[in-house]
């Protein structure tokens, strides 16, 4: 099985056709970016029409200005395909992928926790990573997050002396 | 008998007694090459500070220390000289492989054993 | 035998004392021969003498809202029941106790603290306790029917109810085992289930129940329980020895009396440390079976085994023996 | 006997690893099953931004002590493939042989303890006391026995040296017969295929579904295998097997790693002896240019990846990772439903956690009435309505 040569850019872009085009990043990954709120319709394609029926990773970036969600999924072809999605860092929000992909929910309560975005028909949002007494809308992995001393971020108190 | 194998098994280890290295009377014979304890040498030390920048605990220190050392043929007058804290110390080699000096200024021993009651440890 | 020999007999010799410093040994064995087989060191000699002592010193919680002198008195009827039924068991010869039926007293006796055990587990209003006490109570039920059926084996041969008896009158017809080898391997499945080991460790399972009924137990409560348990390990290789390997009693003939009584007790060493040997082996080549195999297991092969092992005894033996 | 809920963990004697699983039983069988995993969350995806490359490899080595080289593998090829860095084949093959001694002493690990959640302690001393050798092996290859420090961006700190692949030789064919009697003990012992066989079954589509990795889901029929699909290090080079069964079962799953475990061998032992001559490393840049790497690992649990954002500094702007386990727990999750109490440990111990490398929750309820197969949804919103209703959310 070597790496799948068939995987190029435009057999992506033909599948996701009206939603955004395929650029070809690595050997075996397409890129495709799309509007957020069609990642739903992105995500179904590529599961159907491009046979991806393993999630790899939802990975984020903040990039500073916007918030970055990164759908990778593969299948037997063993091409990649990464769906990118921009969302405002004021109120970010999304559609939970949960019903297409089940494990996303696993890694949306995740990406909830430390960047503190919205994933929209989310069955259990609670805490995930975090410990119980963390303060409440604080995102920990946003860059612009700064520890304030003020806080208790929970856990053992400082070891004294 | 289908538990064959596990009786056999049995007898085998039954047969070749423990397994245990039983420390400190046995000891494990260390391989060479092994990350131990770490030491430095004063006298090769040219102060460079490589091995505090690299260090990824951070647990060197270059203190002040005036000495003469031999540098590719010339004695210089170097102005500090590395202190690690031993106990947050990760044995990672690093600053073994940036000590720019031969033979190695600071360097990992093969010195196995490394418990200790005092957590504040330096090694100079 | 006069009074003041039956105290010295039960208290001193072959009774309590005896049976606890061999308890101990017992439990030295079998710990340093499943390490053995681990390549371990395992413990020294003194180390099942020591970790009594230890447990004896350290402080003895009652779990709040237990009824404490309810489970004091349960481990003290546990340790009392398993000690009384080692009076019945032949060691030097026939116990000087053993009457017509003592067989039956000694099997009842050595059910209590299986029971006592649930009461234990349920008492101790800790959860783990409470699953774990249900689970010594259902395989109670599971290996009690084939290993009773098995141990009267030996007993429908021999045509007497006293162990004793059975012990001596295999001197003459030859070891049970002999006749009745599907009994003695019942036997002793049915005492590895009944001493809670492995495979058959479920009230206790580490692994899930932290430690069953055993969780709540601390400091003197717990040395009392495992103590009961390594007894119980004594008198059920010392039953076992009796019923189906001739209990203390040497094939050939020994002429002065003290040196027969010798032979004999040097017999029951060798023939309880026997079958450790085998519990031992058992427990260190099995891992766990899961309640709903060890239900099949039960009433499928044990008690198929026991009712077809009875049934050989009953048509073969005819009455027989003796 | 009505429900009742058997808190598991976080402290407890069958998983020695800091999980809580809040289990609702109904007497014996386990209706539903909360798990909560998050105890040790060290932040250091966040840590990772501070550090530049040379500081981040020690870093990430320990986010887990079983897996540490596949950390720093798969973060240093991910480095290198921003720099357009060619690593000499002589680390390549390097990195190969260490990453599947990991795997071995990984394995063996597993299987000890799998044995353990059983009560067959024997065979967990007996894997355990073999795995010596693995990691006295890779002591002397590396210096150390867990950390091993084998990599840094453009190559490999630590060479291999005739002698050293001597000893590797002998120490291979003792673990070669140590393994196939391996193979034959779990096939005969018959506590072990009693708790195994059957326990905690995952069909192929629900492996895939459910997004499960590595040799659980290889277990179930998936072939996915990341050292064929997207091939690093030298897996091009050197021929191995992937190792897949059918069943999906606790069984199953084991097999496929003794399976793993025996081509672990055979690769370490060509790697070894094949190793090219050249150099260890190549001198790399300070600075990675801006670029986007998803960099996958094969991890003895399962795929590893890490997302790497650089953008032209000597730190990653962004370290996204995703643990093999954390892919693993959904499934876990939702094929204990209707097992035994007692089949919890084993189930779990199944996907071989590494809780250190994840810290995750996953929460599945079925609505208890018989085994009807329900959709993921139907099956979260009922525990969405249950879980306001008796936490009074």
């Amino acid at each position: 099985m070597t790496r799948s040569a068939a995987w190029t850019a435009d057999r992506v872009s033909a599948a996701m056709q009206g939603l955004g085009t395929g650029e070809s990043v690595a050997a075996n990954r397409v890129r495709v970016s799309v509007p957020a709120a069609r990642v739903l319709e992105a995500l179904a394609r590529t599961r159907d029409r491009l046979r991806c029926d393993h999630l790899i990773q939802i990975a984020t970036v903040d990039t500073g200005t916007t918030f970055e969600l990164h759908y990778h999924l593969t299948g037997a072809h063993r091409g990649i395909v990464s769906i990118r999605v921009e969302l405002p860092r004021d109120a970010p929000r999304i559609r939970s992928a949960h019903g297409i992909l089940p494990p996303a929910a696993l890694y949306e309560r995740q990406i909830h926790d430390l960047f503190g975005i919205e994933f929209e028909g989310h069955p259990d949002l609670r805490r995930l990573i975090l410990n119980e007494d963390w303060p409440e809308s604080e995102y920990p992995l946003r860059k612009d997050w700064v520890m304030d001393p003020g806080k208790s971020y929970g856990g053992a108190a400082k070891e004294v002396g | 008998m289908r538990g064959g194998a596990v009786l056999r098994e049995l007898l085998a280890s039954l047969w070749k007694g423990p397994a245990t290295v039983r420390y400190p009377a046995e000891r494990v014979p260390v391989p060479t090459g092994f990350r131990g304890r770490i030491a430095i040498r004063d006298d090769a030390c040219i102060g460079c500070s490589k091995c505090a920048l690299v260090c990824p605990t951070e647990c060197i220190d270059m203190v002040p220390s005036e000495r003469e050392v031999p540098v590719k043929g010339r004695t210089i007058v170097r102005k500090k000289k590395p202190e690690v804290h031993l106990f947050a110390c990760i044995r990672c080699g690093l600053c073994e492989e940036y000590c720019p000096t031969d033979p190695k200024a600071i360097y990992l021993t093969e010195a196995f054993a490394g418990a200790g009651p005092d957590k504040e440890v330096v090694v100079r | 035998m006069d009074p003041l020999g039956i105290v010295a007999y039960g208290l001193l010799f072959p009774g309590l004392v005896f049976l606890i410093g061999y308890a101990l040994f017992f439990e030295f064995v079998d710990r340093k021969l499943a390490a053995r087989f681990q390549s371990r060191v395992g413990p020294p000699l003194l180390q099942p003498f020591a970790d009594l002592v230890k447990l004896l010193s350290k402080e003895d919680v009652d779990t709040e809202g237990s009824d404490a002198t309810a489970i004091r008195a349960i481990l003290i009827l546990a340790f009392a029941a398993v000690a009384t039924a080692f009076l019945y068991v032949p060691v030097l010869g026939p116990s000087p106790l053993a009457f017509q039926g003592d067989l039956v007293v000694v099997l009842y006796l050595f059910t209590l603290p299986t029971i006592l055990l649930f009461l234990l587990g349920w008492l101790s209003r800790n959860v783990f306790g409470t699953i774990g006490g249900t689970r010594a109570l259902t395989q109670l039920f599971i290996y009690e029917v084939p290993l009773f059926l098995v141990l009267l084996g030996p007993a429908i041969a021999a045509q007497s109810w006293s162990l004793s008896g059975i012990a001596e009158a295999q001197r003459a017809s030859g070891w049970a085992v002999v006749a009745q080898p599907i009994g003695f391997l019942v036997a002793l499945i049915g005492l590895q289930a009944k001493l809670e080991r492995a495979p058959f460790d479920l009230p206790e399972a580490d692994t899930e129940l932290v430690a069953g009924p055993w969780t709540e137990l601390t400091g003197r409560k717990l040395a009392m329980m495992r103590l009961t348990m390594d007894l119980a390990l004594v008198v059920g290789s010392g039953l076992v020895a009796a019923l189906f390997l001739g209990g203390p009693s040497v094939p050939w003939v020994v002429e002065p009396a003290w040196l027969a009584a010798a032979a004999g007790f040097a017999a029951f060493l060798g023939k309880t440390l026997g079958i450790l040997v085998v519990l031992a082996t058992i427990r260190s080549a099995m891992g766990r079976i899961r309640m709903d195999q060890l239900d099949a297991f039960g009433w499928t092969v044990l008690t198929g085994a026991g009712i077809l092992q009875i049934g050989l005894v009953l048509v073969l033996g005819g009455g027989g023996g003796g | 006997m009505a429900e009742i809920v058997v808190p598991i963990g976080p402290q407890h004697p069958a998983l020695k690893e800091p999980v809580n699983f809040r289990v609702i039983a109904d007497g014996e069988t386990i209706v539903r099953l909360e798990l909560d995993i998050s105890y040790n969350h060290r932040g250091i995806e966040k840590a990772a931004e501070t550090r530049d490359f040379v500081h981040a490899v020690p870093l990430l080595e320990r986010i887990c002590g079983i897996c540490s080289h596949s950390h720093t593998t798969a973060f240093v090829q991910g480095i290198e493939e921003a720099m357009r860095v060619r690593v000499p084949p002589r680390a390549r093959y390097i990195r190969t042989a260490v990453a599947e001694l990991e795997r071995l002493h990984s394995h063996l690990l597993w299987l000890g303890v799998a044995a353990h959640e059983i009560g067959f302690n024997t065979l967990f001393m007996w894997t355990w006391r073999d795995r010596e050798v693995v990691q006295d092996l890779l002591e002397a290859i590396s210096g150390n026995r867990v950390n091993y420090g084998v990599n840094e961006v453009g190559g490999v700190r630590v060479d291999v040296p005739e002698r050293v692949v001597a000893r590797a030789m002998k120490d291979l064919s003792f673990l070669g017969r140590r393994i196939e009697r391996y193979g034959t003990l779990v096939r005969e012992e018959p506590t072990t295929l009693v708790r195994f066989r059957g326990v905690g079954r995952l069909t192929p589509d629900a492996a895939l579904a459910l997004g499960t990795v590595g040799p659980t889901a290889r277990a179930s029929g998936v072939p996915y295998d990341v050292r064929k699909d997207d091939p690093y290090a030298a897996y091009d080079d050197i021929p191995f097997r992937v190792v897949t069964q059918t069943a999906g079962d606790v069984f199953a799953r084991t097999l496929v790693r003794i399976g793993e475990m025996a081509e672990s061998v055979g690769i370490v032992r060509r790697s070894l002896l094949d190793l090219p001559g050249g150099p260890l490393k190549v001198t790399s840049p300070r600075v990675a240019p801006r670029a986007e790497i998803l960099s996958r690992y094969e991890a003895p649990r399962g795929e590893l990846v890490h997302f790497i954002r650089t953008n032209n500094t000597d730190k990653v702007e962004r370290l996204d990772v995703r643990t093999p386990t954390l892919a693993n727990w959904t499934s876990v999750v939702s094929s204990l439903r209707g097992h035994p109490l007692a089949d919890l440990p084993v189930v779990v111990a199944a996907i071989d956690p590494c809780l250190s490398c994840t810290s995750r929750i996953a929460i599945a309820r079925p609505d208890g009435t018989g085994t009807t197969s329900m959709t993921w949804d139907e099956l979260r919103d009922h525990g969405k309505r249950y879980y306001r209703a008796t936490e009074g959310l």
